[in-house]
């Protein structure tokens, strides 16, 4: 019985600590989309396509053209970001003055569209880098070094564009640009580059976490739908535009994730996040850190 | 050096400012009076081009402004402290100043402009590293003045500095007022505290309804009945 | 008819109306004033249910509404404009109106709403036409809208929200008249916020003056306009001038 | 509002639809017929709340629910689909009532509104795929083929009687579609997607009035799930669930035009047509080709067309009727002065 006991906690650990380097690459994700709404004040609803072409340039230039890991990894960040830069002036901004909605169905079609494009150009099967990292071992504790990097290349990640919105002039438009975007043309600001730059620094983001959700996860042209909908979840949650709420709100749906799939398939934990979710909209409606009125 | 003709403007299908002509001339200081609702904020959004003029023209030292576009405003020297000052308040003091540093020429010249407005603003060095939005309303209309100045404006638009503020802080932010004054720009102020703004302007102009009712000297401005009644109603 | 007690409105830290207690008696005109942030509108939105208040009580024919949903306030009687008119621009000027007919009354008959929809629109003077479209009206014609919607709803009490902003002198005077004939002769009570000062001292029966969410004075238009609490408010903090324009005022409103 | 001729032209074409079967029998053409009719239905109802600003991309999962429960019911209690349609119905009724008041009660709008439904459509194809055991996870799901009364199995092997159910169910979402679109409700609708504050200062219950539609639209799109699944006799997660079917119903109502009542049947027999040519052309290439050049459709569409095809033709056609609708609207900033 105490044995039993012993097991369970320390598969409940590791569920835990799994759930944390999970959180990891999800508040990512979620920093990505909750930049470019908070700037450009529109949602990417094919976002989670961008890190699917990410993973497969991954995989072409590792597998394929026997590129270096660590060579392909800038290249493919520099890859998403530009589209990510020309999904915006080619969609995005010809529809700046047409209803916020008519902008997220754009991207719903772009969703399709690199989805479709994968079929058509890399078939609908699963495949994987090849890479097989160790496992390390802690007591009776198994994690992947897949995750470890992950989570460490996340945290780098976004500690860099931490530096560059509060470093640099052009990061300090984009946080100001959130706060009012109205007066932004006072401050001789041109709103259209600095939502260019946005773009480009979300879909940057994208790739990162194309190159390390490479590691852990085969790659088809549908692999955007199973992280896609909680990165969303999570934004809406933390609240739409908010960094600190996504990010605690990434590693809070992390967690149920980790610990609903601990008890049962990967998806029911999904399906314990929604729920828990729709539960928290009741609680809080205007997001995890908004202030009750 | 500022010179509105027959401008028209609105929101939407809402017009607010009707056939008008304004003048500034450089080292001047002008006031713009009139109760709530009267077109003043309008007015200082055309100049700054928050908004187009439907009709009209603006040109700053012979700029054409309509034409130019509104993030490029500012290069030709105007700042414009929004009303309520419009701080960004989740940045600090300092990355507020440094968003009205934006501008490439300004940018240049970021360390300098700096000591420029710490040394009209102390209290501003103090709390630099503060959130804007966590000042009193009196360092927030430092902190919006200080921003305008960073980008080294030949003309201040001044919307309403004293809307929202304390007695007391209203007396300390004319003399802010007058303080840039000495430094020898040119100021541009709209305001509802006529009694104050007068002791701190050459000229004044009555605006009413979108339309100049009055303009002249403080002190004529200050004798007017059109003044008072457009104030009052009586 | 409407009992105001106590009302308090906090955002955050930040005390937008405090402790403002008054009343309003049937057929009554009253003037709301005072400078931009003062409030004003604040109290339009808690009366009109599009907030709650923080505290404080609001009782209209007798009954509690402080916090009720927009749409059971309006079925009580308590009909609303907005400042910056808001048509619907996909419905014609009818529909508009009748819409509010048929939801505001709280008794829901299509008939009836489209009745209310053409006396509303008849009093204001707009056209009864069915099919002219919201994009034909100026300025003018879309606060003549925000009225005839407001009227449709067969309100007890009117919150008139600045009826006059964009107006030209002819156009606010047919306003100001429009407002006085709706108490006239449909016997509604209108509370009036306005900007526009001469217009509005001449048609309220009572002012009751915000400023900085407290009410600083109420009372006969001519006893306002004398206040110096209320000059201080709109023309400037300077001691002698105010109290010289205080003594002015007093002079005008007396002669 | 209808005139005599209109009438009269529905009329005919109705009764031409009706008799088509018994004069034209190619059953490949009959076969594209039904697809096209239950489509736009479950098109038609999206439009019936997507006209109104309120964009749902959970319809996947509604339509999803209505093949799944209905199914399941048949396969593992035996129930009858006349008993297990309403309640695969009651049940995407229920979830979009769980998460509708929600979102209308607190103002979840707009960017919100659309990634909360994107997910919950998300939610209930993981489910589907969760539940292999039970639903045959993404290999897909066949209803049982009964040996007794196919009446009451809703089974049919000839083409004409499906034909003319959905002809009926397609008509019937036309009829409703009618209904509210005369009704005091559109009126209601419209105020709300234009300005909440003014339709509820004019006494619109918003909350209610939008929840109506969201759940006249989730029953509506459930039934047409339901309704594929017993003619198919094959669905999959992909086909009837999921953020590509929802995706796929905004587009064909977005090609056909959101706010005329035929216009989601136009996108159906533009979507459908298009994806059956492709796959003919280039045979087992197809796979992705047809959902690219959708793709890529949908978004010029939105730039160039945004009220759909047989929208700007009816434009074009009575130039009178200039009222702009959202989705054309210049996005004004208005600036409140002195607020």
């Amino acid at each position: 019985m105490q044995a039993l006991l012993d097991v369970f906690d320390i598969y409940l650990l590791e569920a835990v600590i799994n759930g944390i380097l999970l959180g990891g690459v999800l508040a990512l994700l979620a920093l990505g989309l909750n930049l470019i709404f908070g700037v450009i004040d529109v949602t990417w609803i094919c976002y989670a396509e961008l890190v699917m072409i990410g993973m497969y340039a991954m995989y072409f230039m590792v597998q394929y053209y026997g590129v270096s890991y660590f060579v392909a990894a800038p290249l493919t960040i520099l890859l998403v970001a530009l589209l990510g830069a020309a999904l915006h002036y080619l969609v995005i901004a010809p529809l700046l003055t047409a209803p916020p909605i008519n902008q997220l169905l754009a991207t719903g079609g772009v969703l399709f569209v690199l989805q479709s494009f994968a079929t058509v150009a890399f078939g609908i099967d699963f495949r994987n880098l090849g890479i097989r990292l160790p496992v390390l071992a802690f007591g009776d504790m198994n994690f992947s070094y897949a995750r470890l990097l992950s989570f460490v290349a996340a945290l780098v990640g976004m500690v860099a564009v931490y530096l560059f919105m509060t470093r640099t002039f052009t990061g300090t438009a984009i946080r100001a640009i959130s706060q009012d975007r109205q007066i932004m043309a006072l401050m001789g600001v041109d709103a259209k580059r600095i939502y260019l730059i946005t773009s480009a620094l979300g879909g940057a983001l994208a790739g990162l976490a194309a190159c390390l959700l490479v590691l852990q996860y085969d790659v088809h042209p549908f692999v955007g739908l199973s992280f896609g909908p909680i990165t969303f979840l999570i934004c809406v949650l933390g609240g739409l535009g908010n960094f600190i709420g996504g990010f605690i709100a990434a590693f809070l749906f992390a967690e149920i994730i980790s610990l609903g799939g601990l008890f049962s398939d990967l998806e029911w934990g999904y399906v314990l996040a929604f729920a828990f979710f729709i539960v928290m909209m009741f609680i809080r409606p205007a997001g995890l850190l908004a202030r009750r009125r | 050096m500022l010179e509105l003709r027959t401008v028209n403007a609105g929101y939407g299908t809402f017009p607010a400012l009707f056939d008008l002509d304004l003048d500034v001339k450089a080292g001047e200081a002008v006031g713009v009076i009139g109760p709530n609702g009267a077109g003043k904020t309008t007015l200082m959004r055309v100049i700054s081009g928050l908004i187009r003029p439907a009709r009209g023209s603006i040109k700053m030292e012979g700029v054409d402004v309509v034409a130019t576009p509104a993030h490029k405003i500012v290069s030709l020297g105007i700042a414009h402290v929004p009303e309520n000052r419009r701080l960004f308040p989740q940045l600090t003091v300092d990355d507020n100043l440094k968003m009205g540093a934006f501008l490439k020429e300004a940018r240049d010249h970021y360390a300098e402009r700096l000591e420029v407005v710490f040394g009209l603003f102390p209290r501003l060095k103090e709390r630099r590293h503060q959130m804007a939005g966590t000042m009193s309303g009196g360092e927030q209309q430092m902190c919006a003045i200080g921003r305008a100045l960073m980008s080294n404006p030949k003309l201040l638009l001044l919307d309403e500095p004293s809307a929202g503020l304390a007695p007391v802080v209203v007396q300390q932010v004319f003399e802010l007022v007058k303080r840039i004054r000495a430094s020898g720009l040119t100021v541009l102020i709209v305001e509802q505290n006529v009694q104050q703004v007068l002791k701190v302007v050459d000229r004044a102009y009555l605006i009413e309804a979108g339309t100049i009712r009055a303009s002249g000297t403080s002190a004529e401005m200050l004798a007017s009945d059109t003044v008072k009644e457009a104030y009052l109603g009586v | 008819m409407l009992e105001v007690n106590g009302l308090v409105k906090r955002f955050g830290g930040f005390t937008a109306v405090n402790n403002v207690s008054f009343r309003v008696d049937q057929g009554e005109i009253l003037g709301l004033i005072g400078p931009n942030g003062s409030g004003k509108s604040t109290i339009f939105n808690m009366l009109s249910g599009t907030l709650a208040p923080t505290s404080g009580s609001i009782l209209f024919a007798g009954h509690e509404i402080a916090g009720l949903a927009p749409h059971r306030i309006i079925n009580r009687g308590i009909g609303r404009t907005f400042q910056i008119p808001r048509p619907f621009r996909r419905l014609t000027i009818f529909e508009n109106v009748a819409l509010a007919g048929f939801y505001g009354q709280g008794r829901r008959s299509r008939i009836k709403a489209e009745e209310a929809a053409e006396r509303s629109l008849a009093m204001v003077g707009l056209p009864t036409d069915r099919h002219a479209s919201v994009d034909g009206l100026g300025a003018a014609g879309l606060k003549k809208l925000e009225l005839a919607k407001a009227l449709a709803t067969a309100p007890k009490l009117l919150l008139a929200d600045e009826s006059l902003g964009g107006l030209d002198e002819a156009e606010m005077d047919q306003a100001a008249d429009m407002l006085r004939n709706i108490r006239d002769e449909l016997g509604v009570t209108i509370i009036w916020v306005e900007h526009i000062m001469g217009v509005l001292m001449r048609v309220v029966d009572r002012v009751m003056v915000l400023d900085h969410g407290e009410k600083i004075s109420e009372g006969l238009p001519s006893a306002v306009a004398g206040d110096p609490r209320v000059i201080e408010v709109y023309l400037g903090t300077d001691a002698e001038t105010t109290q010289a324009a205080a003594a002015e005022a007093r002079r005008r409103a007396g002669g | 509002m209808m005139g005599r001729g209109r009438l009269a032209a529905w009329g005919l074409g109705l009764a031409a639809l009706a008799a088509l079967p018994f004069v034209y029998r190619d059953p490949y053409h009959l076969h594209i017929l039904v697809l096209i009719l239950i489509w736009s239905f479950a098109y038609t109802s999206w439009s019936m709340m997507g006209r109104f600003g309120l964009v749902s991309l959970g319809h996947g999962g509604f339509m999803g629910i209505g093949a799944y429960v209905t199914a399941l019911l048949w396969n593992h209690l035996g129930l009858s689909p006349w008993i297990g349609i309403p309640i695969s119905m009651a049940a995407a009724g229920a979830l979009a009532l769980i998460v509708g008041y929600p979102c209308f009660r607190f103002r979840i709008t707009g960017h919100y509104f659309v990634l909360v439904t994107l997910a919950l459509s998300g939610i209930v194809l993981q489910v589907i795929t969760a539940t292999r055991d039970y639903t045959g996870g993404s290999l897909g799901y066949t209803p049982n083929r009964t040996s007794g009364n196919k009446l009451l199995a809703l089974q049919f092997d000839d083409k004409t009687t499906w034909y003319l159910i959905a002809l009926a169910v397609w008509l019937f979402g036309i009829v409703v579609w009618h209904w509210v679109d005369r009704s005091m409700a559109r009126y209601a609708l419209e105020a709300i997607s234009e300005d909440e504050d003014a339709a509820a200062a004019a006494g619109v219950d918003v909350t209610a009035e939008k929840l109506k539609i969201t759940l006249l639209s989730a029953l509506m799109t459930a039934l047409a799930g339901a309704i594929y699944c017993q003619y198919q006799m094959f669905i999959t997660p992909d086909t009837v669930s999921g953020i590509a079917v929802s995706l796929q119903m905004v587009f064909a109502a977005i090609v056909g035009g959101l706010f005329v009542s035929l216009g989601p049947t136009v996108g159906a027999i533009i979507t459908i047509l298009l994806a059956e040519t492709l796959r003919i052309g280039f045979g087992t290439q197809a796979v992705g080709w047809d959902n690219l050049v959708y793709g890529v459709l949908l978004v010029l569409f939105i730039i160039f067309l945004p009220k759909g095809i047989l929208g700007s033709l009816l434009d074009r056609l009575k130039p009178q009727r200039k009222v702009p609708r959202a989705h054309e609207q210049e996005a004004v900033q208005v600036v409140r002065p002195g607020a």
